[in-house]
């Protein structure tokens, strides 16, 4: 099967005055045609930098450092190479992208049609009549109840669930390869969050679009995707197929979020959690597995850097536990860990 | 909104210039006058009603476009006070558009490119703008240009429709030097109105679509910024209106400011009070029309 | 407080300002001691005479040092600024704290009164005042402190309301707190960066707004050496005594640009949203 | 006035009005809390949950009095405390606490972590100084922070421990009701659990009545013993929880519990989706709230506004299907 995507070990870096710090490290991802790929990662992970990395949209005080992101349009094509007019043509019209804050992300000041139309100007050379009639046609295909009325509105007049529906029009209109959902529900109530995730589901089946959806939320995972990478700390720590994630958890970090919510049902004993804190790119361990701190099985060689592991077929885990040459009697294999 | 806040500047001025220590039948009659003329004057000024009676009587005039009469000359003041308005407002005006020409553009600029030379140099010489007073700039500029051209500030003055070059050669100086002094503010202002607006997420999504940076600043960053930013004009129009007193008074110019320096100096109540009260007016008027040019750009506001 | 001189003196540009204002405030403090002559001292002899050893920066059309003139008005500009920014700071600190605080009735009526008073430009605002009162130093500052009070509590009022928005404020109430503690102990200190930041640039407007108070004659009265009343008296004679008013100004323009330098740098270091 | 009750909440409102105009007259009113009545036991969790805009903060903030209620009473230690002026309640404030959402904006940034656990005491005048300050030391240890920490500000912590610091603030005045307003909701899957354990043990060691306010149904189903569930400022259903969530009868608590994302990938479940958006309250329609979004409204559910009745034992609902 060909790939849309394929980013190979990319880093982000953020350069401070006095020090450069990592934010994101060795980040490989191969998104398929028509795969639903999620990444989920609690704040702070990286994962939505990743998605402004690909995007080209980076704040300026973070930049790729290294690696690659080639995107198979009419031909391969390494986006980190791209000059800022090429990569523009990219933009919106092979990969689009939705955000998490619908009722900031549209520009206040003009109509919800400005914005729609504004994308096909940019793209292609449709006559008015022609965009304005698209317009119309995809704000009916993403359930708006009224589309000439909306199309003539303003931001302020919709409601959030109403906004990403616009955002998700605006993002489709130009049939990209590749759709990238930047926490798209993680702002709306759960009953929106059920649309607009249904939405999601059957336009990209009806455009050939992958997906490439972020979030918190493994739930949104388990509904919608079908491919998914764990990111702690600015790094993958798993990466497989949901079913098998769901199933057969690997790597110690997923196991206790898993297990975390898993136990939210179970009132009889104590709600599984994982201990210690969140870290920031100001205090990742210079060397070392960044979950050791937090981690049940924690041994001494841990303060080395683990590899990515292949467990079976293709589920990777980035834990010393899966390393073949593991012998739990050895001593640099001592649990030093907590719990 | 507009109505309640004039009369409280009419009531301001009234009551502050009334507790004037002083008396302005005593300055006009001089120290020879004897208390049965003193008296006589008062009564004909309406000075020895009670308070409220003179405010009444006065404003009464006002509202039917009658503001009184000088204490001095006995000349009807609005009159007096449109001609010379004519003067300031053409003054105000000249100034506001050289600022906002050398303002607007240098602060988008360094805006869009911040951190880099022009930022930098735009930054420098707005910080000099807010922090050279007019009348010092007004000063230096006429020594600069009387050593080496020999320049004096023309002396007379020509209005526009009798001799539109003249009244623009006499004018011109001044209103240089009040708009480049202003053009500080306007500068930074539009600076960090385009920095906040680029930050926003709807900037990002733009970008996102594939939109050139042309239509990013242009089509979007700039409308938005242009709320913030017309706010600041509204203001800077006021600090204008107020700043011609100083620079009326420098290039000899018989406009609004004078008037009222002169009207406090010889304590000519009824001059400085329908000044400063119509110049008010003007400043509150500026501020509404800012306002309605708010809901004309911005969809979000609605005035009904 | 470390912290912040720390970071304060990593910004090049904002300790320029600060040291310059260091600079101003020691001239003021040790004025008698600098200056040579005393400011009002007539060497009748020495008239409108350009720089020299004797007289640093020359004399005047009266024959007094300028250099003198020009040290004791830091003192004059100083005075007046610091009396009058505390007028208008603290007023417009009480105002806007309740203003701010309890809105309803007592905001509205705070409010309008505060549109009354920034319906006149400043400079008017500050003559109808002086008129009122008279041309003197002290009416001066009281003149410029009541053109500072709108600003203020409308700056502090904004803060206010925006300190309230966040949920300390409201659990300070739901713990049970008196409102005059709530007001001493949550709002005040964290309205404190945009105050203290109103506070630098409202110092050099009241020098600024002093100086062309004194220019007009209607500030600082002669013969107390402010530097706008030195600008005035100069002009007659500028074109060739260029010394008379060159100093003056090159004082008020530096002053002003110190506070103005240490106001820009404050701002961003206290601003939390350029920071991040 | 029962004996078992901690708080008894009747017909409680609360309505915002809504201005327009330059003149701010008031041309109508948001419902935000529209007769609502509930009854909370002794060391019971009640946990209010909906969507945002269906009122369930504004019901926390109004029984606490941060909002001055429409209409209504809520008895509390036999008093009904509505009737109260808000100088008189700040010292009954001891015994109703309240820890917020956001751990970064609930705590002032400008007091040490000390200066935020004295405050409570100070304020309602409990012991002497080495007294309050063993009772600090005590807390801390309590939600699991360490004594060395008590000089810190509060930017120096990460959220979840910021949490713990709210926490500690709420309970060192030793209340007899907390109510929780989204307490867990802004921090991560990771961290949430750590926080709900520690709310869950102190409850019992102080013997807390918490109202638990929350959007989040899977939260919800662990912490809470009842379950309200809101809409446009009414409660729709109230129960004890497993048997609201095996149970549900009203549809807009069955269309709820079925758009919670599930996590078995294998298990595609029906949902059902709902119709449109939860419409603006301040114009809600008639009859029943959330009849435009309901897949079984009938005309009966237009004319009609349905009673808040008890369909079983302790089983309430707010639908016209289950009446005659």
């Amino acid at each position: 099967m060909s790939s849309v995507l394929d980013i190979k070990n990319l880093s982000i870096d953020f350069a401070s005055k006095k020090k450069t710090y990592n934010i994101v490290k060795e980040f490989n991802l191969r998104i398929d045609k028509r795969m639903k790929y999620g990444i989920v990662g609690e704040s702070g992970s990286g994962k939505s930098l990743t998605s402004l990395a690909i995007m080209n949209l980076l704040p300026e005080v973070l930049n790729i450092s290294e690696g690659s992101i080639t995107m198979q349009t009419k031909e391969k094509i390494d986006l980190t190479k791209l000059s800022p007019k090429e990569m523009r043509k990219v933009r919106g019209k092979d990969i689009a992208m939705i955000f998490q804050e619908p009722m900031t992300a549209l520009d206040p000041l003009y109509t919800i049609e400005h914005q729609l139309v504004e994308v096909l100007r940019i793209h292609t050379k449709s006559s008015k009549k022609e965009m304005s009639d698209l317009g119309l046609e995809m704000l009916k295909k993403v359930g708006i109840s009224r589309p000439a009325e909306t199309l003539k509105s303003y931001p302020h007049q919709l409601s959030g669930g109403m906004r990403q529906r616009v955002m998700i029009a605006m993002a489709l209109i130009c049939k990209p390869k590749l759709l990238i959902a930047d926490e798209p529900t993680t702002a709306l109530d759960v009953t929106i969050q059920a649309q607009i995730l249904d939405l999601m589901n059957d336009l990209s089946e009806e455009h050939d679009t992958s997906i490439l959806l972020i979030t918190h939320d493994l739930g949104v995972i388990a509904e919608t995707c079908d491919r998914v990478a764990v990111m702690y700390a600015g790094q993958i720590v798993e990466e497989t197929t949901v079913k098998q994630l769901f199933t057969n958890p690997s790597h110690p970090y997923t196991k206790g979020l898993l297990e975390s919510i898993k136990s939210l049902g179970d009132k009889e004993r104590d709600l599984y959690s994982i201990p210690g804190n969140v870290p920031t790119p100001f205090n990742y361990q210079e060397m070392g597995c960044r979950f050791a701190s937090r981690c049940p099985h924690a041994m001494s060689i841990c303060k080395t850097e683990p590899a990515m592991y292949q467990i079976e077929g293709d589920h990777k885990s980035k834990c010393w536990l899966h390393a073949e040459e593991v012998n739990l009697n050895d001593e640099q294999y001592l649990r030093v860990g907590s719990q | 909104m507009l109505i309640p806040v004039l009369f409280g500047v009419s009531i301001v001025i009234f009551i502050a210039l009334r507790v004037i220590p002083g008396d302005v039948a005593a300055t006009i009659l001089g120290t020879d006058a004897t208390p049965e003329t003193l008296a006589q004057l008062r009564k004909n000024f309406g000075l020895d009603l009670p308070i409220y009676e003179q405010y009444l009587q006065w404003i009464g005039g006002v509202l039917t476009g009658d503001f009184g009469e000088s204490m001095r000359t006995g000349k009807e003041v609005l009159p007096d006070i449109l001609d010379r308005f004519a003067i300031t407002f053409e003054l105000t005006i000249l100034a506001a558009i050289i600022s906002w020409i050398i303002a607007i553009p240098m602060g988008i600029l360094a805006g869009i490119k911040r951190n880099s030379k022009t930022d930098f140099s735009v930054r420098v010489i707005s910080l000099l703008g807010v922090s050279v007073p007019n009348f010092a700039l007004a000063t230096v500029l006429i020594l600069v240009l009387s050593l080496s051209f020999s320049y004096s500030p023309p002396v007379g003055y020509v209005g526009f429709w009798e001799d539109p070059i003249r009244n623009l050669q006499i004018l011109f100086l001044p209103a240089l030097v009040m708009g480049t002094s202003m053009a500080g503010a306007v500068m930074r202002m539009t600076r960090s109105s385009i920095l906040e607006i680029l930050r926003q997420d709807f900037i990002r999504t733009i970008r996102a679509k594939g939109a050139k940076e042309k239509i990013v600043i242009f089509d979007h960053a700039l409308k938005n910024a242009m709320i913030p930013i017309l706010t600041i004009i509204g203001l800077q129009v006021g600090v204008l209106l107020g700043g011609t007193v100083i620079i009326e008074q420098i290039f000899s110019l018989p406009g609004l400011g004078q008037l009222v320096l002169t009207g406090i100096n010889q304590r000519d109540f009824t001059v400085v009070q329908g000044a400063v009260l119509f110049i008010a007016f003007v400043f509150v008027l500026i501020n509404l029309l800012v306002d309605l040019l708010y809901s004309y750009l911005d969809p979000r506001i609605t005035y009904k | 407080m470390k912290a912040f001189m720390q970071s304060l003196k990593n910004d090049k540009v904002g300790f320029i300002g600060f040291i310059g204002i260091l600079l101003v405030v020691i001239v003021a403090i040790l004025a008698p001691v600098i200056a040579p002559h005393s400011p009002s001292e007539i060497f009748n002899e020495h008239i409108l005479q350009g720089p020299n050893a004797q007289f640093l920066f020359g004399t005047d059309e009266l024959g007094r040092d300028i250099f003198s003139r020009v040290v004791f008005g830091a003192q004059v500009s100083l005075q007046v600024s610091l009396t009058a920014v505390g007028i208008g700071a603290i007023g417009g600190l009480v105002l806007g704290l309740i203003s701010g605080y309890f809105q309803g009735k007592i905001d509205q009526i705070i409010m309008r009164v505060m549109d009354v008073f920034f319906a006149f430009p400043d400079i008017l605002l500050a003559l109808t005042i002086i008129a009122v009162l008279g041309p003197s130093l002290t009416n001066t500052m009281i003149a410029i402190g009541i053109v500072f009070i709108p600003v203020f509590t409308r700056l502090v009022r904004s803060a206010v309301m925006s300190v309230k928005e966040n949920e300390y404020l409201t659990s300070a109430v739901a713990v049970g707190v008196h409102p005059l503690k709530i007001i001493a102990k949550h709002v005040t200190p964290n309205i404190m960066a945009p105050f203290i930041v109103q506070v630098t640039l409202a110092l050099s407007g009241a020098i600024l707004t002093e100086a062309a108070l004194s220019f007009l004659g209607l500030g600082v009265q002669p013969p107390d050496p402010s530097w706008g009343v030195m600008l005035n008296a100069s002009r007659a004679y500028m074109e060739f005594a260029p010394w008379t008013i060159l100093f003056p100004v090159t004082a008020i323009v530096m002053t002003i640009l110190c506070f103005n330098l240490l106001g820009d740098s404050l701002r961003d270091l206290l601003d939390p949203k350029l920071k991040s | 006035m029962s004996n078992t009750y901690v708080l008894e909440v009747n017909n409680l409102k609360k309505y915002f009005p809504v201005k327009t105009g330059v003149f701010k007259r008031t041309t109508g009113h948001i419902k935000a809390v529209d007769d609502i009545s509930f009854k909370i036991k002794s060391n019971e969790t009640l946990a209010l949950v909906g969507e945002s805009g269906c009122g369930k903060s504004t019901t926390g903030r109004t029984i606490l009095k941060l909002y001055d209620s429409t209409a209504g009473e809520v008895f509390f230690n036999g008093e009904d405390i509505m009737k109260i002026s808000k100088s008189q309640f700040r010292h009954m404030r001891k015994d109703i606490q309240m820890i917020f959402q956001d751990p970064f904006s609930s705590l002032n940034p400008r007091m040490t972590v000390k200066e935020l656990l004295i405050e409570p005491l100070a304020t309602h005048k409990i012991g002497d100084s080495a007294e309050r300050n063993r009772l600090v030391i005590e807390m801390m240890e309590k939600v699991g922070l360490s004594n060395e920490q008590l000089t810190s500000y509060p930017h120096e912590f990460s959220g979840g421990q910021r949490q713990r610091i709210s926490i500690a603030r709420a309970l060192i005045v030793k209340p007899k009701v907390v109510i929780l307003d989204e307490s867990v909701s802004a921090l991560d899957v990771s961290i949430q659990s750590q926080i709900l354990n520690l709310l869950i043990k102190l409850q019992k060691e102080f013997n807390l009545t918490y109202i638990f306010i929350s959007h989040d149904l899977n939260v919800v189903k662990h912490v809470s013993d009842r379950t309200a569930v809101m809409y446009l400022g009414q409660i729709m259903e109230m129960t004890e929880t497993d048997r609201l969530y095996t149970n549900p009868l009203h549809p807009y608590t069955k269309a709820l519990l079925s758009a919670i994302p599930s996590l078995d990938p294998y298990e595609k479940k029906e949902r059902i989706i709902l119709k449109g958006d939860i419409p603006d309250p301040s114009n809600p329609p008639s009859g029943c709230p959330f009849r435009l979004r309901c897949p079984m409204a009938h005309e009966r559910c237009i004319v009609d506004k349905p009673e808040f009745l008890e369909q079983e034992e302790g089983h309430w609902v707010a639908c016209h299907l289950y009446t005659q």
